[in-house]
């Protein structure tokens, strides 16, 4: 059976992919074309996300056989609620590219304009395989693409300090991949398939071994580092604050959801097993609470702002996990919503973070004092982020607030709730620090005192993605009604 | 036989493996690392796996030694302790 | 470090161990490795595909999008190192520092004995055919694309070796490079294209014995982009790494 | 009965609109004045336009979007939340030609005009909401929307300021948000719209639990003991953000969601056996006492004002947990009665401090003699708090202690009469100084803290029109409200509907 | 081969992958580092490869003179994927270790530490 969904399903993954082997060639006389081009394949991927979701909407989940091969004998990719919801981190793309345009100039040698942007939709095209994909060794594959692009593209910029940062990154995230073609490996020879639901039944024909919870736990593991969860975050600070500002939004908002939808496809595996998952939820739990905590004290200490928005990175994959963790209905909507939702929130950030150090030279708070008086709208759009991400209505950050917090009292977990509510109000002091710095003292730098706005193909961006911050918080209703059927259904899966 | 010369394989592998993690000069080590890739080559061929052998000879013996080599080279020849 | 290294070695070996004890003895005909989908691509593999490596039909044709996506990682890899600023400023070296290797390349190269010389010159066009060969017959015996690359590569590399960068660079002209390296995910876009056009499906390959010599053509299309990509993104890769400090 | 009608969420939305524009217009003075002043005449009418309805029975609710099944986000205009809207709306409109009158020539003026139009719509918001995720939604943006306020003079000692207000008030919110999460939980609804939501056996440490959290959340705002810290230390801000929000639209919030709270989320007769009310009731006896005994201590105008508006606030707390009519019904009325009485000092102690730069009750010496209207309408507002009968404080004591009565709680009574004195005693000698002591004699020293501010006119009679008409206008309210307390179609008869219908008590009155 | 009931064969895999992570984790030097995750990449391939051995099969080629049983196809295609991911992440590790070598004048993560 196709359908137009099943027909183009494979070329939301292909179409960036091979985008990406175009840009050097197009770039060859010209380095300023890689950016148009990369901008209009974002666009094209993103028009054909928006048609696939359509296709959802209307027909309910589908999948495409690759090659024609009827899974389990081939590749299958599926496109559910939860692959859907993922569908507008592409979107975001559309907003950092057009911001990278003018960033690079004296950023980066015209020379590597290119590579930076076939990196970025490499990225583009992994992110959107490894969520699509139904495949257990596809899933290796695309998240290799997504991870390779990621250490490159933080090292692209710097010199030697990116390139320890990358380094890191790459040292503790070959190692998160190894597990996971490990557990590939190990879920292969109890089953004999690589087919996700093929397995997943498989796993529960059979009785539980030890081999299941072996695999299931370093999926679980590889994850947890990709996903920087918060012992495990130590690759994180780094490379996030020193990679370029539209790569940190890259990489804060979007690429660290590799983790998060890996420990989903986790939990998706173990459905039915009857591996009990009451020891995995319980370290999400705490887990989840620490990060939360922690990533919030880190956080209040740094001076650099993209090094604090990278703290905050840590605090806010803890709610996810923890939503994840406390596995009671509103918890799970609140965390699924907030993948998007700190996506969302943590670009919009990065980039007017970007902006701001693009137009002034420099990147701690004590030199930033009073940039609001020349960026105003730069700055707006950063203080809207800083009350979205520490969870304050009405913006996008309080809707999951909101939701976990309740998952948490449902799943008589109260004390997580109070975790959740107070650790990311820590944060805040963090953020009022640098309100006060940007809006309300004087510029110490003559460089701040005489910087200008952005240029347009900058500060639209950064303005339209503050303004949806606003609009999903008022409107948090939509994105909560279209994740909560996939939620239902994965519970139901989990015989819960 | 058959056994027997698995059981000689494996333990040629670890003890190249060991080597590798002991050798203080990084040619050494790259090299070993080489040999190590070798042995494994035919523990694979013997386990039916021609291809795996031949694209480990090429490229994990092959490229990926080349490679290390190169960058070691550019950098430092042996480890600091 | 070394107690902690030691102390999590320990953990991970124990805990693998246990698990590992409770997979299905490996070997068994019976097992499920055997019997699932292995089974079927053994028993109709070779009728469904053409192709009579069930290695290489398995990566092109039953799992092609997985080679898609390898091909991927490695043009990744070249545009990463592509990407990275070249390590240009040398600082002086650093304390207790006992040898740097000796540097290679034609504006500083070591000079090779002519023997060496010699032997690579001679070796080339026989390592060129036989990665031929073994591209050619991938699909009947074991080999294939990614072999293929890294032999071809590797030739570049021990004539960029001998010969100097400069050299090797002109192996692959500047005008196709951009083409070259791109070469393995635009094919694989084409393919799965044509595919799609003909069987409805992405990737698909005709199935009925009437397209078996269309089936078999996009097959080595698909072999030769892989190897000929490979090939100029390993040699890039390798002059990338080279590249004079 | 309950209609549907757009008006509930005009309000806000008109004046969030305008807000807007007054962002968007930037310096242009005029086009601030007028969105400003559009947004403040528009809000009031669409208040005042749904008034009869109200009187009438009638309850107007909108939807704006459905959040999940049982949660949206929805604005309800019953009788208690219109009462509070007219408070706040007609003290906008008084406090913005204060305000522009008060700010000429400051800095920044685009910033404050904007944030105190967005402060005032969310009040209204708070007002009308018709479940608490509604409230706590405007309940936090007007945390937020307060803060440039507060610092808006940006020295070290209001950026200060401003942390502690936010550390307070973003707690306070914390415990808020818990609070509203564990009543959906229990109760499976949030809405306002009912005289309790729990069922009768859900279990007593849960709703000790919710009790304590949404009490904390709302009475951090409610400036209760002890949690009062961020109040007088606010008030660094201008002095007409002291007004409007730390006399009325902030703290009344806090006080209006502690009401909302016991009436509308546990209902009279559930708390009445669970027995949660008499502690607050003595912790809101304790501030009313104890806030005015640290008013005296106070040198500063403006803390003895907030020590004060400490210690009123409790009144409305009191009066609600009494859980009987007569204490709902003045806990209701004190809403407006200590909301026109202590805008009207601010605005007599900002016109002061404008003019002749005196910040302190020391220097007040013969104040009477060069700002005559002002110091009269300071008078006014003074007795209404001491509460002799005619002005509105009267009103409040009356039925509060007659509420006491009806609880058998006696000593509240005590507690009353003693907090007159008290309040006597931290006005009078202001009073004194000015009517009947000669001024001294101009030294240095005496403009400190806003210096030359308003030192320019030295020999102007009084202050400028535009400070001088709503100080005014405000103390005659005072008047208005004291005399006309049994007059139907008055805010009393309002009151009366709130208590009837929005908390599900007896009628108060025959 | 087992011994006390587990299987030799992955156990091998096993203590390969154990001196790679303990090569990983305890070395100062980043390019034994990259050395040692080359290690753990081989073992993990060893393990998959193993795990699609048969008894007596010989590899899954089909041409006159063969005959079943084989072994299974698939486990060697992951492998030949794994083996160019595995050569792709090294070259990216490398040339990382260039930069920083060029800018820090060291590869050791001790003396990394220290420097600012």
């Amino acid at each position: 059976m196709t359908t137009l969904g099943s027909t183009l399903l494979p070329w939301l993954v292909a179409l960036p992919l091979v985008g990406a082997a175009l840009v050097p060639i197009v770039a060859r006389h010209d380095a300023r074309r890689a950016g148009g081009l990369t901008f209009a394949v974002a666009l094209a991927t993103t028009a054909l996300a928006s048609i696939l979701v359509a296709q959802l909407a209307s027909q309910g989940p589908f999948s495409a056989d690759l090659g024609g091969w009827t899974a389990p004998y081939g590749i299958e990719l599926r496109f559910d609620r939860f692959a859907a919801w993922t569908m507008p981190l592409a979107a975001l793309f559309a907003f950092v590219i057009p911001f990278s345009w003018r960033y690079l100039d004296g950023t980066l040698p015209r020379e590597r304009w290119a590579p930076f942007y076939a990196l970025l939709l490499l990225n583009l095209g992994g992110l959107l395989g490894f969520s699509v994909t139904g495949d257990l060794f596809n899933l290796f594959v695309t998240m290799e693409v997504v991870s390779l692009s990621s250490y490159a593209l933080v090292a692209v910029a710097g010199r030697g300090v990116a390139a320890w940062a990358a380094l890191k990154y790459l040292l503790l995230g070959a190692v998160s991949s190894l597990l996971v073609l490990f557990a590939v490996g190990l879920l292969f020879a109890l089953t004999g398939s690589l087919n996700l639901a093929d397995v997943s039944a498989r796993l529960a024909a059979a009785e539980p071994s030890g081999a299941a919870l072996l695999a299931l736990a370093s999926l679980a593991v590889a994850f947890l580092v990709k996903a920087a969860v918060f012992p495990l975050h130590v690759w994180l600070p780094d490379a996030h604050a020193i990679a370029p500002s539209p790569v940190s939004a890259v990489l804060s908002g979007l690429v660290v959801k590799v983790g998060i939808v890996g420990l989903l496809r986790v939990l998706q595996l173990a459905a039915g097993t009857g591996i009990a998952l009451e020891p995995l939820n319980a370290v999400l739990m705490v887990l989840g609470a620490t990060a939360i905590v922690m990533g919030a004290f880190l956080a209040i200490f740094q001076d650099d702002i993209k090094l604090m928005l990278a703290y905050s990175t840590i605090s806010n994959i803890g709610y996810i996990v923890l939503g994840i963790g406390l596995a009671s209905p509103f918890a799970l909507i609140g965390a699924f919503v907030h993948v998007f939702n700190h996506a969302l929130i943590k670009v919009t950030l990065f980039l007017a973070a970007g902006a701001i150090i693009h137009q002034t030279g420099y990147r701690t708070l004590s030199d930033l004092h009073g940039v609001a008086r020349r960026m105003p709208q730069t700055a707006a759009a950063m203080a809207i982020g800083a009350v979205s991400i520490v969870g304050l209505p009405p913006t996008a950050g309080f809707v999951c607030k909101w939701y976990i917090a309740l998952g948490a009292f449902e799943a008589d977990q109260g004390g997580y709730g109070f975790a959740l509510v107070f650790g990311a109000l820590f944060i805040f002091v963090y953020y009022v620090r640098m309100l006060d710095a940007f809006f309300f003292r004087a510029p110490v730098r003559p460089e701040v005192a005489a910087a200008v706005e952005a240029p347009w193909s900058m500060r639209a961006p950064v303005l339209v993605l503050a303004a949806a911050c606003l609009v999903l918080g008022v409107l948090g209703g939509i994105p909560i009604g279209f994740v909560e059927p996939a939620v239902v259904d994965l519970l139901a899966a989990l015989g819960r | 036989m058959s056994a027997v010369f698995d059981a000689v394989m494996l333990l040629l592998l670890i003890a190249t493996a060991v080597t590798v993690a002991r050798a203080r000069d990084l040619v050494a080590a790259v090299v070993t690392f080489g040999l190590y890739s070798l042995v494994l080559c035919l523990v694979w061929q013997h386990r039916g796996a021609p291809d795996v052998a031949i694209t480990e000879a090429a490229v994990g013996a092959g490229v990926t030694s080349v490679l290390f080599l190169l960058t070691i080279a550019k950098t430092a020849r042996s480890e600091r302790r | 470090m070394k107690t902690f290294a030691l102390v999590l070695v320990l953990v991970v070996a124990a805990t693998m161990v246990i698990g590992i004890a409770g997979l299905p003895p490996h070997g068994d005909p019976d097992g499920p490795i055997h019997t699932h989908v292995g089974a079927r691509y053994l028993e109709r593999g070779v009728a469904e595909t053409g192709v009579r490596n069930l290695v290489t039909a398995v990566l092109l044709v039953y799992r092609g999008f997985d080679t898609f996506l390898e091909v991927v990682v490695i043009f990744t890899a070249l545009v990463a190192v592509l990407a990275l600023p070249s390590a240009t400023r040398r600082p002086p070296p650093a304390r207790g520092e006992s040898t740097a290797a000796p540097r290679r390349g034609s504006d500083d190269a070591v000079p090779v004995s002519p023997v060496v010389f010699f032997v690579v010159r001679l070796l080339a066009p026989f390592i060129a055919v036989f990665a031929l060969a073994s591209l050619y017959r991938g699909h009947v015996t074991p080999g294939g694309g990614f072999q293929s690359a890294a032999i071809i590569g590797a030739m570049m590399i021990a004539l960029g070796l001998v010969f100097g960068r400069e050299h090797a660079a002109r192996l692959v002209p500047h005008g196709a490079k951009a083409w070259l390296q791109a070469l393995g995910p635009l094919a694989f876009a084409i393919i799965a294209f044509v595919g799609w056009r003909l069987t409805g499906a992405f990737l698909g390959f005709p199935a009925d014995e009437a397209a078996h010599a269309l089936r078999e053509a996009m097959v080595v299309v698909l072999e030769v982009a892989i190897a000929v990509g490979g090939a100029v993104i390993l040699a890039q890769l390798f002059m990338a790494l080279d590249a004079p400090s | 009965m309950d209609v549907v009608d757009p008006r509930p969420v005009l309000a806000p939305l008109l004046s969030f609109a305008c807000a807007a524009l007054v962002f968007a217009v930037g310096e242009s003075v005029f086009w601030r004045r007028f969105w400003t002043f559009l947004a403040a005449g528009a809000k009031l009418l669409v208040v005042l336009s749904m008034l009869p309805g109200t009187l009438a029975g009638t309850v107007y609710v909108s939807h704006v979007v459905t959040f999940t099944p049982g949660v949206s986000i929805a604005l309800r205009a019953d009788a208690y939340g219109m009462f509070f809207a007219l408070v706040s709306s007609t003290l906008w409109v008084l406090t913005t030609v204060y305000a522009i009158g008060y700010m000429r020539g400051d800095k920044d003026r685009v910033r404050f005009f904007g944030f105190f139009a967005l402060c005032v719509s969310t009040t209204v918001g708070i007002a009308f909401a018709e479940n608490l995720l509604t409230f706590f939604l405007f309940y936090e943006t007007l945390t937020i929307c307060t803060y440039p306020l507060v610092v808006h003079a940006e020295t070290p000692q209001a950026l200060r300021a401003g942390r502690i207000y936010l550390t307070y008030t973003l707690l306070g919110g914390g415990f808020a948000l818990i609070g509203s999460v564990m009543t959906l939980d229990l109760a499976g609804t949030l809405t306002l719209s009912q005289h309790g939501v729990f069922a009768a056996d859900t279990p007593t440490l849960a709703l000790a639990a919710v009790f304590v959290a949404l009490v904390l959340g709302f009475g951090v705002k409610a400036a209760i003991m002890p949690l009062h810290g961020w109040l007088p230390i606010a008030m660094v801000a201008p002095t007409p953000v002291s007004a409007l929000l730390h006399a009325v639209a902030v703290v009344k919030v806090g006080a209006f969601g502690v009401t909302r709270v016991i009436y509308n989320v546990f209902g009279a007769e559930q708390l009445q056996t669970l027995g949660f009310a008499p502690p607050l009731a003595l912790l809101a006896g304790f501030t009313i006492l104890a806030g005015s005994v640290l008013a005296i201590r106070q040198d500063h105008l403006k803390r003895r004002l907030a020590y004060s508006t400490i210690s009123q606030l409790s009144y409305i707390l009191l009066g609600a947990a009494l859980l009987t009519p007569l204490g709902a019904l003045a806990a209701i009325m004190h809403v407006a009665n200590q909301a026109f009485a202590k805008i009207t000092m601010f605005f007599v102690v900002g016109a002061i401090a404008k003019e002749t730069g005196k910040t302190h009750v020391s220097e007040l010496a013969g104040i009477a003699t060069r700002m005559p209207w002002s110091m009269a309408a300071f008078t006014v507002a003074a007795l209404s708090f001491v509460g002799l009968p005619l002005f509105a404080g009267f009103t409040t004591k009356w039925y509060l202690a007659l509420g006491a009565l009806q609880a058998d709680a006696w000593w509240f009574v005590v507690v009353m009469l003693a907090s007159s004195f008290l309040n006597a005693a931290y006005w009078f000698p202001i009073l004194h100084l000015a009517y009947f002591r000669a001024p001294e004699a101009p030294t240095d020293g005496a403009n400190d803290a806003r210096g030359g501010a308003g030192a320019g006119h030295p020999h102007r009679w009084e202050t400028s029109k535009t400070l001088l008409v709503p100080i005014v206008i405000c103390a005659a309210y005072v008047v208005l409200l004291g005399v006309t307390a049994e007059v139907p179609g008055m805010p009393t008869s309002v009151a009366v509907v709130a208590v009837e219908r929005s908390f599900g008590l007896e009628a108060p009155l025959p | 081969m087992t011994l006390f009931g587990l299987d030799l064969d992955y156990v091998a895999c096993v203590v390969l992958f154990c001196v790679g992570l303990y090569m990983l984790v305890a070395k100062s030097n980043l390019i034994k580092k990259v050395l040692g995750l080359n290690v753990m990449e081989t073992s993990v391939f060893a393990f998959i490869v193993t795990s699609g051995m048969i008894d007596g099969g010989q590899e899954p080629i089909v041409v006159a003179g063969s005959a079943p049983p084989y072994t299974s196809p698939i486990p060697h295609a992951m492998v030949l994927t794994g083996i160019v991911v595995a050569v792709s992440v090294t070259a990216v590790a490398l040339a990382l270790i260039a930069q920083i070598h060029a800018h820090y004048g060291t590869i050791e993560v001790d003396e990394l530490k220290e420097l600012p």
